[in-house]
């Protein structure tokens, strides 16, 4: 048992290294890192030039077959690939969805001509994709959507609204799934398309959160007209395509980094003055400290399990199912108590070391329990999946989705 | 067994219910959140000509000569609201500490002032970071002069008037003692501090040489303070439980109407348990809360320990339905344009105000070892 | 506001204070009391005595009619005799569930004849009755039970098994719920009887539990024939009937009383030396300390609250539900804690103070999150009924039960 | 990365888990429970005739010489079966204290007998009430002999020699030494304590005058006793984990097959989200004890801290998983046939056996504050 790797893995690792070092900055310690998906079109100019050279390298995506730009290569590789790159200081996270999610489905999906159109583009940052699947009333439920898709000549007429589609603002490009057929039950009248984000009667708006940010957007489809070459899939089968991206969805939402953790809140402790001493020799302190140390290396090694499954060219257990599940109330309660540690100043946004981070955790933490699958479902993901229970009653299966309350 | 309010004490709280209801929907706790008034005027100026700032205030000093139950039934409500105004700061930390440890003339002052709402009182007791201790309190008085800094202080710029702590130079507990300064001068700066809650503006008070005098005894700041935290532990209670009653609705609200699979989300025992243990948390608070009311207005023994308990219970209720609220929201609960941050970012705030939970379990303890021995 | 009775109130504790003076010893101590539902027949013959005394002088039932040998008394009057008989030393817990739920239950459905020889006889302690509704199939879902009764010329032919009967093992009689028609959905079939358990082919068997107590029965019914004329309400009613009882029971069980409570784990951590000093001081241990002090306290004061609204004849709120959710945790997790302060001897049973007690409330505990309601049906009971929630989706409300799997 | 057991570890956790499958069904824990027996002999022979008890031995003292590793997939088969035989006892406490402080006479005498299966070694620290403490040990040892009671004793009647934390007379955390005493002496009387836990038997030992011999130097035995249970944190956290995961399935399968208004209980939220938790501890506990264990084996640096996490995540994966397997279970699971007990008493048991989850935080917070100064 250990955490090395393998003669092979070693190997690339060394190789990746000394591409890095050639070709980018290191980080002087490992807080640092550019913003992700920003709206600054300067930040985004730089994640295409970098994501270009990585390309061009043959690392942008190393698991996809040679003929679509990648390596054919293991898993793993592409995690030591991540491991390495997350030390040096290149703007990350605008392809992610693109690359993850979207451009498999086309591959999955998509005609040759397409598939010879879109991918290199995509893979060489050219090209933004997003994922435009939510809706106000399918959150949880995504199979709820409303966005109708309606025949028109040789072509489709989509209306409808989507929701918390991240990156919609500088995406070229978007797969969306609609509704084509309301009088069949609800997963049976989907269809899955691909559209640019050009299409005239597109219109993005960026919605912002409680915390302030703005990384969602809504966006609207008012009569926009695409052809039926930019179906995917067949028509009726968009629940089929849909659950290929959101498989491929739930396992990229992983843990959050960058956030203030343990060390942070030690720190705190240590320096922070209680009636009858330092906090940190405070024993509910400490208790407190003990749990959320345990959680952060608990999901540390089970995410060290997984990845030596992926080594093993295994296909990784359910063990990664529980990460969002512990990190989301982690990072809330933490930031809460930290919060407390401060006294009544742990309230303020400025001039208290430490206030802003454990504030952002705090509220982050909120949305984090709902992003990407709320606490609620992923229990239920893990009960079902994991431990083979049934799922709830389904009361919507087999009714007409126009006939559904 | 007569454990409840009277007709009269619901019959205002109806009343107050009423208008803030009317007054002070949470379009105008957005309004405060995303503008730069300090406090929702129009809400604050109908609470005083309901009389709501001069309840606790003996008739001879222009107020109402109420009962503690009386001003619990309206923090409830102005808790409910989540209402933008100087109602905890000003009705209870400032007028109970002019109660408390006011002279005659400084009573005969301020008292009316605050029941007419012409004066806004406050408290300035935090300098920054870390937990205010006796020890290290660095705001000074002396000679009548009050010189240092303090923040966060909420309402700090509405306020009119400023209790503070400050260290007067003697030993231990006995080094602070309470000031009150009359924030109309130029020797106080004032500016804005941001926090968690916008809806609550808070600020930093900066004193030179500002005139003051000491309200109480010199030396006695501290015990002062604890004795005030008590009584506001138990108003600041129900207020927590007004906030964490209108949390648990608007989620019970919306799990109704929400589907989700094809039934509303309400339906689903993760949310029916989820808020069940909402209503079993602020049961508890409520209850809890009563019995400090009780004591509070009999001036019982039991004060110190039913105060504390009131704030435990109060701040977990609150803590957990506000939380819960967002997570049963779902995607559109963590959305600016979602009511559910007014509660979330208030039940932090009120949280933390006069010391958190973990503070107050300990001074529980304390006080049940005191109790036992006794 | 405050715990005062109102002047009758007053008159009727002094007066009942005066009776029970006269009439009982009051205990030294209030952790002194007779064990309740033993099978000590000695202990049921005292507690036989006790109950006629009381009944002669009125006190047996005082919200009762007075045909009945009440005194059509308010519901605050009896809780007044409960409170003031509680300090004294007399054999309680035999009657409960025939006086407050079987009676009650007879008065709403037998004969005048039946009630002319039944009432007297229970409320006086002469005849002892239990509740056969639970079985090994029905348990939070009651309407699910199996034990037939079938039409035999006049009368009924009884055979099943019921389980989780509280003193079976000494009672006299019970009512019982059977199914008389499986054809139909599950709430519809059902029927209620009261009888004799000293009728043929009755059996009961004591329950082991968990603790090493046994205060529950299984029964067994082999060709129990009883007459028609013991029906309690009409046939394919029983649901309806069985609703007034379960009401009566969930309202019935309160806080458990005797065991050790925060007083005692304050006592052992002031008598507990950790390492750095007396467990007391450990800011851990404090932090339990008061989180259960506030629950105990709290629900005791959410009792006040049910006494006010009765002693203004009010109907009381729902505060009450909670009780059993905060208290039967508490329990649990409390007693686990004391035997962790105890350190490697928190495990025996004799030796070490306060072990024994807080054993039995980590073990008992575990039951008490499950009799007369779960931890889950209470939840259930709070959102449905408190918080006007929607029912789970039923499954089996329009299926004949002999179609349900 | 390769932070998973080997294909050959694999294989002997497969073997001994088809053994104790086969031998030890709940049947014979039950037997244990009700009866009068010390532990399942037949169970325990078979173990030996497995070579569990000289896994850790080297092959010079008779053992196998296998790693850690080997011995940590043991005893999560031995934690799942709760099996009520000497093994945190003899395999792991007495065992390893031999090999971390027995000299080499020591060694050549016990280790090939531990590993034979002819000794059963067990540790006997506690002296009743109040957590064992370096000061106030009352035992003591000097000039060859044993004076004093000792208890509980986990396995007491049963074990041939017990490792006994004795007062040799020094200052502070010096004042106690370990001593190996054989109890098949006169001056050894064993007498059965009743526990919480009937499938493991529990003794009170007392020496009057016994002869022993020191384990390790004098003036060492606490901190011998912090090197032990560090690495007895780490095999007990596998028997945990073991414990936790039947816990977890045997409330699954019960869930899966149990109806309650027309449905299995496993369909109900409440039951599915409290077992998605089970899970999730047990997931976070297997982590930090798959850790615990590597460091254990490398002897690396890190043990200490491991070790905390590995005792602190299983001891609360088994304390949630055996309480909320009864709860899933009704009424029937708490009746004194179901076999929902067993892991519920043992859990507990465990639990307390190396000291509390609260003094392993704490100590783990000692060792992130030293890490983090190193």
């Amino acid at each position: 048992m250990d955490f090395n790797d393998t003669p092979e893995e070693a190997a690339f690792r060394k190789e990746v290294r000394a591409w890095l070092d050639a070709n980018a900055t290191r980080k002087s310690d490992d807080k640092q890192s550019f913003r992700a998906r920003s709206d600054d079109p300067e930040l985004l100019r730089k994640a295409k030039a970098w994501q270009d050279k990585k390309a061009k390298a043959g690392y942008a995506r190393i698991t996809w077959p040679k003929e679509y730009g990648g390596r054919g290569g293991s898993p793993i590789l592409q995690v030591i690939y991540q491991q390495e790159e997350a030390n040096y200081l290149v703007p990350l996270g605008f392809f992610d969805i693109g690359l993850g999610m979207c451009i498999p489905t086309m591959m999955a999906y998509a005609s040759p001509e397409h598939l010879q159109r879109y991918v290199k583009p995509a893979l060489h940052g050219d090209e933004v994709w997003c994922q435009l699947f939510s809706e106000p009333a399918a959150g949880s439920d995504v199979a709820g959507i409303r966005t109708k898709a309606e025949r028109d000549g040789d072509g489709w007429v989509i209306n409808g609204q989507k929701v918390w589609t991240s990156g919609a603002h500088y995406s070229d490009y978007g797969i969306i799934i609609t509704r084509t057929d309301p009088n069949v039950p609800k997963h049976q009248g989907l269809t899955m398309f691909f559209l640019s984000m050009k299409t005239p009667g597109v219109e993005v708006r960026p919605i912002k959160q409680m915390s302030g940010g703005a990384n969602f957007n809504e966006v609207f489809f008012t009569d926009v007209r695409i052809p039926d070459s930019q179906r995917l899939g067949k028509v009726g089968e968009g629940w089929k395509a849909a659950l290929t991206t959101l498989m491929n969805e739930r396992l990229a939402v992983g843990m959050p980094s960058g956030g203030l953790d343990v060390d942070e809140l030690m720190e705190l402790a240590r320096d922070t003055d209680l009636e009858d001493g330092p906090a940190i020799r405070n024993q509910q302190v400490r208790s407190k400290i003990a749990d959320w140390y345990v959680q952060r290396q608990g999901l540390k090694l089970t995410r060290y399990r997984t990845l030596t499954a992926l080594s093993k060219g295994q296909t990784p257990g359910p063990e990664s199912s529980i990460i969002k599940i512990v990190a989301a109330p982690k990072m809330q309660d933490m930031g809460a108590f930290a919060m407390e540690l401060m006294g009544p100043a742990g309230i303020m946004k400025e001039e208290v070391p430490h206030a802003a981070g454990f504030q952002a955790q705090w509220i982050g933490g909120a949305g984090f329990r709902i992003a990407g699958g709320t606490d609620e479902i992923l229990r239920n993901i893990v009960a079902e999946r994991v431990l083979g229970m049934p799922a709830d009653v389904r009361v919507d299966k087999d009714v007409p989705f126009n006939k559904l309350k | 067994m007569n454990f409840d309010f009277s007709d009269d004490q619901k019959l205002l709280k109806e009343q107050v219910r009423k208008f803030l209801t009317d007054k002070c929907p949470t379009k105008v706790v957005r309004r405060v959140l995303d503008g730069n008034e300090t406090h929702a005027e129009e809400v604050w100026k109908g609470l005083v000509d309901l009389g709501v700032p001069g309840i606790g205030i003996p008739e001879e000093h222009g107020g109402l000569g109420l009962s503690p139950l009386e001003l619990c039934v309206v923090a409830e409500e102005v808790g409910r609201a989540a209402a933008p105004v100087p109602f905890d700061t000003s009705v209870v930390l400032a007028t109970e500490a002019l109660k408390l440890a006011g002279s005659d003339a400084q009573k005969k002052k301020w008292l009316p002032e605050l029941a007419a709402g012409k004066a806004i009182g406050t408290l300035a007791i935090a300098e920054g970071p870390q937990p205010p201790k006796p020890r290290g309190i660095r705001t000074t008085f002396g000679g009548g002069r009050l010189n240092g800094k303090k923040l966060p202080v909420a309402d700090g710029e509405a306020a009119t008037f400023a209790i503070v702590l400050a260290n007067t130079g003697g030993q231990g507990d006995r080094a602070v003692s309470l000031v009150l300064v009359d924030l109309k001068q130029a020797a106080v700066a004032k500016k804005r501090v941001e926090t968690i809650d916008p809806a609550r503006k808070h600020a930093e008070l900066t004193f030179k040489d500002a005139a003051a005098d000491l309200l109480g005894s010199e030396g006695e700041g501290w015990r002062t303070l604890e004795r005030l935290y008590d009584a506001a532990a138990v108003y600041f209670a129900f207020a927590q439980v007004g906030g964490a009653e209108a949390a648990m609705w608007m989620a019970r609200d919306y799990a109704l109407q929400r589907q989700a699979f094809g039934r509303a989300i309400g339906s689903y025992q993760a949310i029916k348990h989820k808020l069940a243990d909402c209503y079993v948390k602020l049961e508890l608070a409520r209850s809890n809360a009563y019995y400090g009311a009780m004591m509070l207005t009999e001036g019982g023994a039991d004060l110190p320990l039913a105060a504390a308990a009131a704030r435990i219970a109060a701040t977990d209720a609150y803590d957990f339905a506000s939380k819960e609220n967002i997570q049963t929201h779902g995607g559109i609960g963590f959305t600016w344009e979602a009511d559910t941050q007014f509660h979330y970012r208030r039940a932090r705030v009120m949280a933390l105000a006069l010391g958190g939970p973990m503070a107050w379990k300990d001074k529980l303890v304390t006080r049940l070892e005191q109790k036992n021995v006794a």
